[in-house]
């Protein structure tokens, strides 16, 4: 993919991320910023891909490590926003 | 599968990170957000597995299934192993720090990563290459030993007042510097050993920069290292060649970027005061010198006294709250207070507790009816009408400072109005002031009752005597 | 610009497109699509590249056209946009 | 210049794009939005001479200055001279009309690029750039045609009523199949006259697409014609392959189908209903058989002195102001209460008026005060207190039948209830219904009062008759 499109979906993307949270109620400051941080941890995608290029010990030791921290910022990151959500729930309305 | 299968479901789950967004954005959609989010991860983690990515050395051969796949899904388990049980089992009062940890984390896996794919490409990195993996590194590592950091403080692992040492300043702009030194060092020169010397520098400058962050200001800095660590996770979207990862990061680099304002503003803090706290910070004096003024103390007996005769009450909860964990002990007083036929509703200004929406977090945990909890703009005109407003653990949220005192710290945030309820009830344990470390005149108003002592045990005293009644 | 590059940028800017106009108020639906309709007159961009393109009469005379109409509604399309949020300057505060 | 320049200057333009949307969506910020678009429009064409930019086709060769170039700066002249003026001569009025005007010539812009692209491909072209041309060709020209009925529509040159000729449905359908099948066949075959039969079946389309609906439903019209010339700017882009015009039509798409949606919410109509009236409508009659149940007229004596005793009054503005164009007559007469020490006020709905928003750009344009404009949500709790409403040329937008009659075409719209009010005075020329085609009751209710005639004649007098008390 050329310099031009990487750079013209970044800068796409900031807009998308700018607008939609822009109008945040404070109250969702906190489980928004725990679902961005487990979005984040989508870099497990990379980590996986980087496990399948290691050629040395080294290499795969460091890329497991990265497995496993990405594997806990993703999936813990999503479990412990759906409980801080989970307790809105049951009483609106 | 076909690279445009791949790429195509890539697209997919970054929409889906897109939907979340947007949801976690709503009240009524937040939960479903989240879930969008995780399906999409969900979904873009399983689809690595079919898809053989060429390497981008070029040199490991890539095939299904994946290499070292073994091992590969016993990282993933044991990253499920610890990630599952501890957002499951924390505290709601521990959330931030678990948030600021699995940020940090995150941050080092983008740098390992990055470490990774710079030894495999070896010698055959672009310079382009380079610069994005300098960056993730140094971005990534900050990131890591900074949310540790953060953890230690919200922890009370390690002090949470900001920690000032002679000469600091200077120690962390020459970090800075040989930080931005070794990158270009690495960026002309090549080599493992200057990436080393990177990721440690990088590390100890996440150390010096989140050290000098008072406690409560902590929660912003969450934020912008979270926004940092989307940055990373673009970056090695970048190397890796991956429209997936770099929208993903993208979107969590500006969305946190916002957030982290949002943030700011809401508790009348300048971003850049905060962040570069570390190169101005003196070190301050705020042992809270207690005013020498009389206050009017009461007892448990006489809260509930004046309780029990209120028509309606606005109980405002803070900081002190979330410390003593006295969620629970609170809503007792509030059904207690109902049953009587007292109109309770609780005054929830945005930045009161130790994150934004932290209080109402904390209050949705402990059943606290949702539509009782009324916000600051909200609330502020009913205080007029109330007859008494009961401040539990809190303290700069109400101090009128913030109105009349220009270029005091809080100067300018908006406070809840408790000064125009008829009388004023202040649960504290001491005199000493709020984080802002400036005095609040509101305790020495002659409407104002102080009852000293642990929010959760004065509570329960107010709520035994108010039975008694 | 491969396609996959296409693609996303297409899906960003849809998304950008929807969030940055979701919240607008109705006084200002008419100015706003009138901006909308301006913007698209880019297309006279597109335009003076086919009218350097041409080769035969044919062509040249229809992408002439093409610029004809494309600066009408862009540069009719901004001034008339003008005009009209003008007349709410004054008269706010 | 370098194409990454240039690729650089266009993304910037895109980016001035975006904030020209962001700006035209606040009020404060529209008219530095639009002047931010424009500028961003003006940067890409200017550097468009500045750039050699390769046919896609390859056999042209464009080297500095570029071929045809006086002819291209001649154009451009004639499209300034016919576009300026028209733009600032055109009285607020006629602007619905002015803008589904620049609309179609956009549309037609498009389609004329795409058609010109593919003479230029000749046989060369891709299949995918074939068949974004025939999406080009086919929605440029209904844009095209489209635009043109409704601008006869709304300057009246025709109609306003729906159009339905007899087995209409089947002729459209009928169009649009062929228009299908054209198109297949320019994918599979090639060549000109194909593409050519294509365009006049897709402006034929065009004719018969708008004119089955409604006078009142045009501006729903167009802004989806809108978003339909932004999306074939889109496919135009990836032809050109230029980011620029791909992200600016898709931008314009993406809003104007958003925008779309908020108009024909804000006004209760279905989006589906409306543009498939084509297939569904009905002869239908709407001559507005006059009911025999007496009403209470009045004349604007009567009129003056009911104003002139009120101590508040909202004036509610709609369609027939418009068409009257007595906004300056209006606001005479709201100065004047003004200056007799009574409190006026205009109750503006959302889609009072030809298109939305229009009420407020008329009377902005008369010099009404801002804060004089309430809105519908603000307005209504206030009738209660309002001793006199002055609905003038509206009447859907008070209809009742809103509220209590299921079924009827505008149930579900929220009016503005004027019903509450002490006293209604309606200024229209008969008792015919408003677009909707729906009596009125409130035209009977016993305190209203009629005045009959012309809304900008009817006005004067009134006005006459309450400067003589
Ligand atoms: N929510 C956020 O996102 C966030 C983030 C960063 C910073 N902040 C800042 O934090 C502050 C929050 O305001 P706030 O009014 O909630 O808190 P505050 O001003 O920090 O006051 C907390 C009060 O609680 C009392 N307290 C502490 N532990 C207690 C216990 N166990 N029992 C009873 N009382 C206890 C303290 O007094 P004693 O020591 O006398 O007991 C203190 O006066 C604001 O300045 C805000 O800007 C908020
Ligand atoms: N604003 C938009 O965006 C938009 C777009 C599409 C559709 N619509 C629809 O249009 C309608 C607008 O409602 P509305 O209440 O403003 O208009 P309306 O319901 O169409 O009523 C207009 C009234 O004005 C009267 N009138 C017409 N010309 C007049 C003149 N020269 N002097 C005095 N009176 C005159 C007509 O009665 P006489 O003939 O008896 O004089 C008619 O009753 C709604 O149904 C809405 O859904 C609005």
């Amino acid at each position: 993919m050329d310099a031009m499109a990487i750079l013209s979906i970044f800068v796409l993307s900031v807009f998308v991320g700018f607008e939609v949270v822009s109008k945040v109620s404070s109250t969702l400051h906190t489980p928004l910023m725990s679902g961005a941080n487990a979005i984040h941890g989508v870099i497990l995608v990379g980590a996986i891909i980087v496990a399948d290029h290691s050629e040395t010990n080294l290499e795969l030791g460091l890329s497991l490590a990265a497995i496993v921290l990405a594997t806990i910022n993703m999936v813990g990151g999503f479990v412990v926003t759906d409980r801080m959500l989970e307790m809105f729930k049951g009483q609106k309305k | 599968m076909s690279r445009t299968l791949y790429d195509l479901i890539g697209l997919a789950a970054g929409i889906a990170f897109i939907l979340a967004l947007k949801g976690l954005s709503h009240p009524k959609t937040a939960r479903k957000g989240n879930l969008i989010g995780a399906f999409g991860a969900g979904l873009a983690t399983v689809v690595v597995f079919f898809y053989a990515s060429p390497s981008v050395s070029g040199k490991a051969e890539s095939s299904l299934p994946l290499n070292n796949l073994g091992w590969i899904l016993g990282a993933i388990a044991v990253g499920l192993i610890i990630g599952v049980p501890a957002a499951r089992r924390v505290q709601m009062t521990q959330m931030p720090q678990l948030v600021a940890l699995f940020n940090g984390v995150g941050g080092g896996a983008a740098a390992l990563v990055a470490i990774v794919e710079y030894l495999n490409l070896g010698l055959e990195a672009t310079t382009a290459q380079v610069v994005f993996t300098v960056f993730t590194v140094i971005v990534g590592c900050v990131s890591f030993s900074g949310s540790i950091i953060t953890f230690m403080k919200l922890q009370e692992l390690m002090t949470t007042r900001p920690v000032i040492f002679p000469a600091g300043r200077f120690v962390i702009a020459a970090t800075l510097l040989s930080v931005i030194g070794v990158g270009g060092w690495v960026v002309s020169a090549l080599g493992t050993t200057p990436l080393l010397i990177l990721a440690a520098l990088s590390l100890l400058f996440g150390v010096l920069f989140v050290l000098p962050v008072g406690g409560a200001d902590v929660p912003i800095v969450i934020s912008l290292l979270n926004a940092f660590t989307g940055l990373t996770v673009a970056a090695s979207g970048y190397v890796l060649d991956s429209v997936l990862l770099i929208i993903a990061g993208t979107l969590v680099g500006a969305s946190g970027t916002i957030l982290t304002r949002l943030m700011a503003d809401a508790m009348g803090r300048s971003l850049f005061g905060t962040l570069f706290g570390a190169f101005t910070a003196k070190q301050q004096d705020s042992s809270g010198v207690a005013d020498d003024r009389p206050v009017r103390s009461g007892s448990p007996d006489d809260v509930a006294i004046l309780l029990n005769y209120a028509r309606r009450v606005v109980i405002v909860p803070g900081f002190g709250l979330a410390v003593a964990q006295a969620q629970h002990t609170v809503r007792e007083l509030a059904d207690l207070m109902i049953s009587k036929g007292i109109d309770v509703a609780y005054g929830i200004h945005p930045v009161a507790g130790r994150m934004p929406g932290h209080m109402n977090v904390l209050l949705a945990e402990a059943n606290v009816p949702y539509d009782q909890l009324v916000e600051m703009d909200e609330v502020n005109p009913t205080f007029g009408q109330t007859d008494v407003a009961i401040v539990i653990g809190a303290n700069d949220v109400v101090n009128p400072a913030a109105k009349t005192t220009p270029g005091c710290p809080i100067y300018g945030m908006p406070i809840l109005e408790v000064s125009n309820a008829a009388n004023i009830i202040f649960l504290k344990r001491s005199m000493r002031p709020g984080f802002a470390g400036i005095e609040n005149e509101l305790l020495y108003d002659p409407k104002t009752m102080l009852l000293f002592g642990d929010a959760k045990s004065s509570l329960t005293k107010v709520v035994s005597a108010l039975k008694a009644l």
